[in-house]
């Protein structure tokens, strides 16, 4: 059993970390763009984690309300994003974002 | 948490599980014989007097029966569909209070799994899972009618998540807490002098728009288009047989049950005997225990009469149409509900403290 | 109290020009019309409030909000309601009003009103600016929506080339003067260190230490602006041209207000001019030759409203007069009076055209007094009034300018003889004026009647008005009124003493009237008794007749000497120094830009991973500056 | 307890979390997203932020991810998987800078002060959180109630673009 002077909670901002590099990696590697906007997500939620912790560990409510702000902002990311893929889908017939470069100079 | 609490909470567990999942053939027979019963025939009436066995049979039938997988399915999704619909269903009963408490081996266990501050919103996001089953399942069938019935189910599913949300918060502003043990101590005695002291009488709109919306989200008739054979052939469980099939099955049963022990526990004084405080019972009956065991014959009792609504209305309402459904939830429902919320809003304010 | 009535005094038209210009783009006239005169009455009231509190209390309103504050110029949007402003408001919003209400009958047929009184009500908003701004620059806002009201109302029927031409002239040689004024505000604000008008005015009466050249070189740039707004020789041209625009346009602006702003300018910077001696000759000078000069024109012309229009240059003539010659208060009388007379002539002359469709020429006109009755007799006395006979009001203050300028501190014989000479020739062409319209036989061929009452009633108003007003300045010599105006101005703008003369101010009233008869009686023998055939005999046996006719060719003179060698260094400038010079010098860091540009463009690929990666190694590079010390 | 519940369900985030970048088709992505977020509510859970814990399964469990799954079944995406493969390469590089950043974010993270105090557990009751997303952060609620309407509207608009334009057409 793990001594109950190291607050083994106290290593969330670690899995925070690895959650928020994997969302990273993801988005760097991934060609989907659905999947791009599902490791947004996870690097959203790495982000919610650590502001948990910072929240409980300080003392200061004010963080979860920020994880609060931060879930219903995402919610909002979802619907348009995904919004915005289907639309993208209908006009090109593929969700490859390497398919998407209309915008380059 | 010492042995003993550990060995309490794991027979406590294991006894209000089984109760629920009892639920499921006791409903198979009910729902035979009530259907039976509106539509003037006998029913099942072989197995057992009065056909009390048939759901046992029925048990024996699933389990015996060929377990077939369709070609090219994605069988990991396809075998976790069924799992993933029963698990949230099961889960749900951890939050429901069916009764208050029993004292044995010198200490108070609560008749409930657990007791979340948050069960309200503990019974709604779980139950929000359940549709992963249905998606999951009905997409990996490979079957684009099943596929048709999972999208179904899940948008409507999705859109009556609102109502039953907007009714929970409701019943949030109303009791103040979003406990159900809380909400249900709160629904003791008498009201008025002659009335049984039930939520439902402050919130006939919340009830009303809660119980229409259960019976969406729960897939019954008049709202189960996601199964509607004539157009579907079976939705999202079409290409699924045997025990698999049981399960899809199961978690419907499950499901109306816990969906009728919410409406007991937040409109009908859950546990509590109507008319009849706590106090007042223990001072008859002298022992906490048999206190607590007529609260639990009384829970049931509440969530049989819910059930056998649930039975009534399936036989005897027609289905609706898709967009007739949407538009009862975004049309009818969700306005209602947020009407309801400020209305209660500005009575909260008024009449603060009740 | 009295702060945010003077507010709501110069807002309100403001509010009303926005209203209809936004919202009631779809109105009929009468609607906008009304909109708009609601505006403007009630900008009138509330100057007749802020009047009653001025004369009853004698306190002055001040209003100031930070504009600017640049090194040692502190400007402010500084409004004041003192004497000069209790007369100039009252004249602009009062005539302003009765204009407004004329209008709804004028342009009852009008397609869009709403820009019609849009800009009406906008010129007012910025008249009232002009006449309450208590510093040069607010001022010279005013000054400047008003010539952007003028030019937008005398182009108003645009789809008229010539008539938007009229327009852009007078606004082209409107800039000509604005550049003296502005220059003329530089140079104050170099000699003064502020424009504020009395702290202005505290300097050059409190001390004698500054130099008397710059001051006059600065007061001569202020007469340009002068000149160019109340159309003074040589920048007199564009005011009849002006006359493209609507009647009541041509009555509010370019008889009854904006013109007389170069009077008010002169009469504001009164402390400034009295100690200029030299410029205040030049603007005597000026005056009395654009008097002279203009009436002259005035008496060959057959248009009906350029026949007022030189009429109108001719009295800014005889304005300057007074200023030059030191009488400022005498000059502020007539604009009031002449304002009065003036809106009454033009707003007759447009009930006039009205009633005939257009027509313009009062050679096909005559006997007009029997289908205009009420525009007759209001014009009789109009007439009258101009002329100069007593008791109406253009009487008393005409000879008061006249006797200024014969006893006024920088005034002359010369002066006296040639404004007198002036005033023959006005007596004749306004009778000449008045005979060819009103009597002898109707020469036309339309159907002439006389509008509505939103008509008339402006009419009736002015009419009394003009009759009436003149008693504010009775003569001192006369000894039957206190003059009034005079005790309300002098506290503002200076005072003067009258020289002796060889006539005393009775005699110059005599002498003033016997003229006013002559002219007339010249006019009635002319074109009393057969209007039709002496019009176009009598001036013939003049010699000068064609010169008059052709207005002196001025237009073509200024045409040959400034706009085509103009025109010459525009082409050149276009097609020389444009393009190869500033084209190319601002071309060339764009193109630079551009090439910079092109050689990055490979980061915008387009690919959102692209542009992550670019933010990781952008982040990491930061991180690592950041912590660096850490790591290692 | 906690401490186990800790390691287990931290390990199974990080796993879940792993199964969304790595998975091959985009619906097991969305599988393990739902298995991710699930993990995240009970990493909450064990914080003792129950009503965050619940609001993560409610909305990002309970929607968000519903909404990925709808828009992977709506889509045919049976011939992208053979374009969703990427050159070891830049797998690599982006491995090692991503393995580098988080690093660096940990660092930095360590550093700060919050992440030295000791456990002061905060006020995670529903009241307090409320009491204070009513008073002090009303602001931010309301504004965000507006751009939660904006939203509405314009996923409205984007997902029936076709459908708008076909009415507009008639």
């Amino acid at each position: 059993m793990i001594p109950a002077s190291v607050q083994i909670l106290h290593w969330s901002h670690y899995v925070a970390a690895c959650l928020f590099a994997l969302g990273m990696f993801g988005f760097l590697i991934r060609k989907n763009a659905i999947v791009v906007l599902m490791c947004i997500e996870l690097m959203l939620n790495a982000v919610n984690l650590i502001l948990v912790e910072v929240s409980m560990r300080s003392g200061h409510p004010e963080g979860l309300i920020f994880v609060i702000f931060i879930i219903t902002v995402a919610a909002a990311e979802a619907a348009v994003g995904l919004g915005i893929i289907l639309n993208l889908y209908r006009a090109k017939g593929t969700v490859n974002i390497d398919a998407f470069r209309e915008l380059q100079g | 948490m010492d042995l003993t609490e550990l060995s309490i909470v794991s027979i406590k567990t294991l006894l209000i599980y089984v109760a629920f999942i009892q639920v499921v053939p006791v409903m198979i027979w009910v729902e035979r014989k009530g259907a039976a019963l509106i539509q003037d025939r006998p029913g099942p009436n072989r197995v057992g007097p009065f056909g009390v066995f048939q759901p046992i049979a029925d048990a024996l039938k699933f389990l015996f029966k060929e377990d077939p997988v369709p070609k090219e399915v994605n069988r990991l999704l396809y075998n976790l569909g069924p799992f993933l619909i029963l698990l949230p269903s099961s889960l749900i009963i951890a939050a429901i209070p069916v009764g208050d408490r029993v004292e044995l081996f010198g200490r108070d266990i609560l008749l409930q799994v657990a007791d979340i501050d948050v069960a309200l919103l503990f019974f709604l996001s779980i139950s929000s899972l359940g549709v992963y089953g249905i998606l999951f399942g009905g997409w990996a069938s490979n079957n684009k009618y099943s596929l048709l019935g999972a999208m179904r189910s899940s948008s409507q599913v999705i859109s009556y998540e609102i109502p039953i949300a907007l009714s929970a918060a409701n019943a949030v502003m109303f009791y103040g807490t979003f406990s159900l043990r809380q909400m249900v101590m709160q629904q003791e005695g008498v009201l008025l002098g002659f009335l049984p002291n039930w939520g439902i009488w402050f919130q006939p709109i919340g009830f009303l728009v809660l119980f229409v919306a259960l019976f969406a989200e729960t897939n019954r008739l008049p709202f189960d288009l996601p199964e509607s054979e004539a157009e579907l052939v079976g939705g999202y469980h079409t290409e699924y047989g045997s025990m698999k099939f049981a399960a899809f099955f199961m978690a419907e049963y499950i499901n109306l049950a816990t969906a009728s022990a919410l409406l007991v526990t937040l409109f009908f004084g859950g546990w509590h005997v109507p008319w009849l405080s706590d106090s007042w019972l223990l001072l008859k009956l002298g022992s906490q225990n048999v206190v607590a065991l007529v609260q639990v014959a009384m829970f049931l009792a509440k969530i049989s009469v819910l059930l056998c609504i649930f039975v009534w209305v399936r036989w005897t309402v027609p289905r609706f149409r898709f967009d007739q459904l949407m538009h009862l939830a975004w049309g009818n429902l969700i306005p209602l509900g947020l009407a309801n919320i400020i209305v209660t809003a500005i009575l909260l304010y008024f009449f603060e403290g009740r | 109290m009295m702060e945010f009535l003077l507010l709501s005094m110069i807002l309100i038209p403001l509010l009303g020009s926005i209203l209809n210009g936004l919202l009631l783009r779809s109105g009929s006239p009468a609607r906008t019309g009304t909109l708009a005169s609601t505006a403007a009455g009630l900008s009138f009231l509330a100057a007749l409030l802020l009047c009653w509190n001025y004369l009853s209390t004698g306190q002055i309103v001040n209003v100031n909000f930070e504009w600017l504050r640049v090194g040692g110029l502190n400007l402010a949007w500084g409004f004041r309601f003192d004497a000069i402003t209790v007369l100039m408001s009252l004249v602009v919003t009062g005539i302003g009003t009765l204009i407004h209400i004329f209008s709804i009958g004028y342009m009852d047929e009008e397609p869009t009103p709403y820009r019609f009184f849009a800009y009406l009500n906008l010129f007012l908003s910025a008249m009232l600016i002009l006449v309450t701004g208590a510093n040069l620059p607010v001022m010279f806002v005013g000054w400047e929506g008003v010539g952007l009201c003028s030019y937008l109302l005398i182009g108003y029927w645009y789809e008229d080339i010539k008539k938007a031409d009229a327009g852009m002239k007078a606004f082209v040689i409107n800039r000509i003067g604005d550049a003296g004024f502005l220059i003329g505000i530089f140079m104050l604000f170099q000699i003064f260190g502020t424009v504020d008008f009395e702290s202005m005015k505290l300097i050059v009466d409190g001390s004698g230490s500054l130099n008397v050249r710059w001051l006059q070189f600065a007061a001569f740039f202020l007469f340009v602006g002068a000149m160019g707004k109340s159309a003074q020789i040589p920048l007199f041209t564009w005011l009849p041209d002006a006359m493209a625009g609507p009647t009541p346009v041509s009555a509010l602006i370019h008889a009854a207000t904006m013109v007389t702003a170069g009077v008010y300018l002169v009469a504001r910077m009164g402390f400034l001019f009295r100690v200029s001696p030299d410029v205040s000759h030049f603007v005597a000078t000026i005056g009395c030759a654009t008097a002279l000069f203009a009436a002259s024109i005035a008496t060959a012309q057959r248009d009906i409203k350029k026949i007022l229009a030189y009429s109108t240059v001719s009295q800014l003539g005889f304005m300057f007069v007074a200023l030059g010659v030191g009488a400022y208060s005498v000059a502020l009388f007539h604009v009031m009076t002449h304002a009065f007379f003036k809106a009454l002539l033009f707003l007759a002359a447009g009930t006039i055209i009205h009633g005939l469709h257009g027509e313009q020429d009062v050679c096909k006109m005559g006997g007009l007094r029997k289908h205009f009755p009420v525009t007759f007799i209001t014009t009789s006395i109009a007439v009258a009034a101009i002329c100069g006979l007593p008791p109406l009001s253009g009487f008393f203050s005409k000879d008061a300018i006249v006797f200024a300028a014969l006893t006024g501190p920088y005034g002359g014989p010369y002066l006296w003889a040639g404004l007198s000479l002036a005033s023959l020739l006005t007596a004749f062409y306004m009778s000449r004026f008045y005979f060819l319209v009103f009597f002898g036989e109707y020469r036309g061929n339309a159907h002439p009647h006389e509008g509505g009452w939103a008509m008339k009633l402006p009419l009736m108003d002015l009419a009394i008005g003009s009759a009436v007003v003149g008693f504010l300045g009775m003569p001192h010599g006369l000894h039957v009124l206190p003059n009034y105006l005079d005790q309300l101005l002098v506290p503002t703008v200076p005072g003067w003493e009258e020289a002796h003369a060889f006539l005393t101010e009775i005699q110059s009233m005599v002498v003033a009237v016997a003229v006013a008869l002559t002219g007339i009686a010249i006019a009635a023998f002319f074109y009393l008794p057969n209007p039709a055939r002496s019009d176009k005999a009598a001036p013939k046996l003049l010699a000068i007749d064609t010169i008059l006719k052709n207005k002196y060719w001025v237009d073509e003179l200024y045409e040959v000497v400034f706009v085509v060698p103009f025109r010459f260094l525009s082409g050149v400038a276009a097609r020389i120094i444009d393009p190869r010079v500033i084209d190319a010098a601002v071309l060339f860091p764009s193109r630079l830009a551009r090439a910079g540009g092109t050689l990055l463009t490979f980061i915008q690929s387009g690919s959102s991973q692209f542009y992550l990666w670019i933010m990781l190694t952008g982040g990491l590079l930061v991180l690592w500056q950041a912590l660096k010390g850490l790591i290692v | 307890m906690r401490e186990v519940f800790f390691m287990i369900f931290s390990i199974f985030t990080v796993l879940a979390a792993l199964g969304v970048v790595v998975s091959r088709h985009a619906i097991f992505s969305a599988f393990s997203l739902v298995l991710a977020f699930f993990g995240l509510a009970i990493l909450y859970l064990l914080w003792g932020t129950s009503f965050v814990s619940m609001l993560q399964i409610l909305i990002y469990t309970g929607a968000i991810v519903v909404l990925f799954v709808f828009v992977v079944m709506l889509l045919d995406l049976k011939k992208e998987e053979t374009l969703d493969s990427a050159k070891t390469g830049p797998l690599v590089m982006a491995g090692l800078s991503v393995w580098f950043f988080s690093l660096l974010i940990l660092r930095a993270l360590n550093r700060a002060t919050y992440f030295k105090s000791t456990n002061v557990e905060a006020a995670s009751d529903i009241k307090s959180i409320s009491t204070l997303l009513f008073s002090k952060y009303l602001w931010g609620f309301e504004i965000l109630s507006v751009f939660l309407l904006a939203l509405i509207v314009s996923a409205c608009v984007l997902a029936r673009a076709e459908y708008m334009e076909r009415k507009a057409d008639q």
